[in-house]
């Protein structure tokens, strides 16, 4: 990828999202949910999307959001299922949203192999349930397993806390969670940060996702409570 | 033991029983992972001198107890989604990695709720099998098969009495032979390629559990570990 | 693994190794090379050893001087030819040493496989080189890919910079190189430090490998340029 | 251009020319990988206002030039084992990582050095292939085939005067099909799936250079990148 640019919005970072992208949006529950972008998403208008996520949205979130209004052809995703996800669980049902559930693990590893460059890997997850079913599967030293492909991604959409000049970004604690694959994993990755540092201020052995995978930064002044902890 | 203890042995064991005996069996300085649910509640029965280390899926390990109301921090999150808080010692590492570590073979204990279990160990957790159900399995299929040891934490029967320890689970699986020991309120018993084995009995007897379950129940083990 | 164990010693640290043991060894030319700890498995007496390192040592250092005495049977490495690797070239031409040649990245891969239980990989890497020859093979979306089983060990011995009370271990720049996923891919990992520090002076974000990877550290004053450097 | 540079491109190109060549033809921004041998002298011909990274395959991004005697520091080497430094922006990571990030396509450009490259592409840059040799591979393979585009520089022949560009390798491959474009003291040579084209001569004659290496090159395609 070429040296991250900084846009001045949410909409400007996202950049063009075709009709039938793949999009990863990065986040595990409240923690390291790109809101922001995923609002510059539904107002972009992008549709017939295949999104990739661990979650299909909570309550009126802007992934919820996405669902709720169509905009959402098929949901990759390990735990669409929430107490709020209501939207998620309507279209559903009502067959305007496909599923394609995949064990959390082999939803990770499939996001790292496609950065990684591995076209595809055993996995001994998921043997001989209802979600390795018709998947090719051979047995290695004693112990089966399932062959499982990589996820490529148009675009992925993630959460961090501060990104300097050249993009390197680190996380904040259980925040991290898809960021640094997803990141990776797509031919375009759009980043929302809290703060943007001078480059030299991050500490390079602490460097989580080099800026080598970011294309785009957008800084969010975001969350007050986190910006009070920071200071703290 | 006492008299006193040996006696209340002998009656079903509350939750909070199940879960200090699951808690006492841990080896000390293991590295663990609780499911949601049930096997949460084995967290408030490790001591703390114990070097007993507790991993999230979602990508910590050192994970601490509920933080007070004021401190809830909404980038510290179990794999439940709920406030946790981090222990001197705690790393943070992305979901690959968090993974890997799980499929690895590097936890040493899992404890994990269950809908069934088969006398072999396969374990049945993620699915109702109800077609109108939206499915979700988040880390289960992984965290069943990828820790040393894999133990499930349950009541015996569900709630309209049916067994939940069976010959062959009718339920969408989790994972196959996976399952070690289960502590339910009635007994603790063995699992795996030779069959289910009672380890201990509380407040009923081998004849009866047999009978309730329709299964052919090993001999009583002992307490082992 | 369990909690991390302090030793006194190198050779405490290392403990038994057998006869016939993968032993992982870290580093890449000097940087991150466990130089004690190699030394200490000189003294042991370990022999038909099969080492899996990137290089296969230097001049007269401990890893050339275990070569030269005959102790290693197999190296699997990506690169063992240097200016000064007399020992094993000498070994490797008499037939002494066997050796398994594999490209560097696949060695990684298949190292960190090991660490990750994954049961195998398609890699592109290789595909038609001689180091591919007699491999499994498939084309995956129009990408010749070759398959590449993971590298497990009985001990791994790496070099760190600082060790926390439960094995939490930081490196320091490119000797990072193969620490963390060798401690991951063996049975028992042994992990030479300059420093141990209290529990909780290691930021839970800069962690490289978490102590459930680690089952013994031994603190080595080491390195005076090193040392020298740190504190300036 | 003035008409004393346009002269002096019709003598063969020193090695430092060839390496400010591929320098000038690398995008501004670029992450780049450079090999061991004739590639880095590259580095001394990237302008820092250029915005380009160098990657060193052993766990770095951001490298900067040789450092002073006093600053060497044996945990900061590249892929050659040579001392390097660290420049702002630079981040560090384990050799998994590395190559994760060369195989799944993040380097723009990777300029290697080369024993033959084929009219097609391949590459063999590994293995003089003589039989009493110890064999040595490191990343190659993986450079080779991982980066977006990767370009050769090296000599148009041997010491003893054999071609290096050829229609078919006869040493043992390194990758096949990777290489786009080969920079020499004589020629710039697109290589690929349509064969070899000739884009830039220098101190030779399209006929010439045919006869030179025994090959049929495409016409001059001028000068693209």
């Amino acid at each position: 990828m070429s040296a991250a640019r900084f846009a001045p919005s949410a909409l400007d970072a996202l950049g063009d999202v075709a009709d039938g992208a793949t999009v990863m949006i990065g986040g595990f529950g409240p923690a390291g949910q790109p809101t922001d972008l995923v609002e510059a998403l539904l107002e972009q208008g992008a549709s017939d999307l295949v999104v990739v996520s661990n979650n299909a949205g909570n309550g009126d979130d802007p992934l919820a959001r996405l669902i709720q209004r169509g905009r959402v052809a098929k949901m990759v995703c390990s735990f669409p299922r929430q107490v709020d996800s209501w939207h998620f669980d309507s279209a559903y049902r009502s067959g305007a949203v496909e599923l394609e559930l995949v064990p959390q693990g082999n939803l990770a590893e499939r996001i790292r192999a496609a950065g990684a460059g591995i076209g595809a890997f055993y996995t001994p997850t998921g043997f001989g349930t209802p979600l390795a079913e018709g998947k090719e599967h051979r047995r290695i030293d004693g112990v089966d397993h399932v062959l499982e492909y990589p996820i490529h991604a148009d675009v992925a959409l993630v959460r961090a806390d501060r990104a300097d000049g050249v993009g390197n970004l680190v996380y904040r604690k259980t925040a991290r969670n898809f960021g640094p694959i997803m990141t990776a994993a797509a031919r375009r990755a759009v980043v929302q940060v809290r703060e943007v540092v001078p480059t030299g201020t991050l500490d390079p052995e602490a460097v989580v996702t080099p800026g080598i995978y970011v294309d785009a930064v957008v800084e969010i002044a975001g969350n007050a409570t986190i910006a009070m902890k920071e200071s703290a | 033991m006492t008299t006193t203890e040996t006696a209340a042995r002998r009656a079903p064991l509350t939750k909070a029983q199940i879960a200090a005996r699951v808690a006492d069996e841990i080896p000390d300085g293991s590295y663990v992972n609780l499911g949601i649910g049930l096997p949460t509640l084995v967290a408030d029965h490790l001591a703390t001198g114990r070097g007993i280390t507790l991993h999230t899926e979602n990508g910590m390990l050192g994970m601490g107890p509920s933080p007070e109301p004021d401190d809830v921090d909404p980038d510290l999150v179990n794999a439940g989604k709920i406030p946790v808080t981090e222990l001197p010692g705690a790393s943070y590492f992305h979901q690959a990695d968090s993974f890997a570590m799980m499929r690895g073979g590097h936890i040493d204990v899992c404890v994990l709720g269950a809908f069934q279990v088969s006398a072999t160990g396969d374990l049945a957790n993620w699915s109702t099998g109800a077609p109108d159900a939206v499915p979700a399995v988040g880390g289960a299929m992984d965290l069943a098969i990828g820790a040393r040891r894999t133990v499930v934490m349950m009541n015996l029967l569900t709630k309209d009495g049916r067994p939940k320890l069976v010959e062959r689970c009718t339920l969408p699986l989790t994972g196959v032979g996976c399952v070690s020991r289960i502590y339910t309120e009635l007994a603790i018993i063995d699992v795996g390629p030779d069959g289910a084995h009672v380890v201990e009995l509380f407040g009923t007897t081998h004849a009866e559990l047999e009978k309730m379950l329709g299964l052919t129940l090993g001999p009583t083990l002992g307490r082992t570990r």
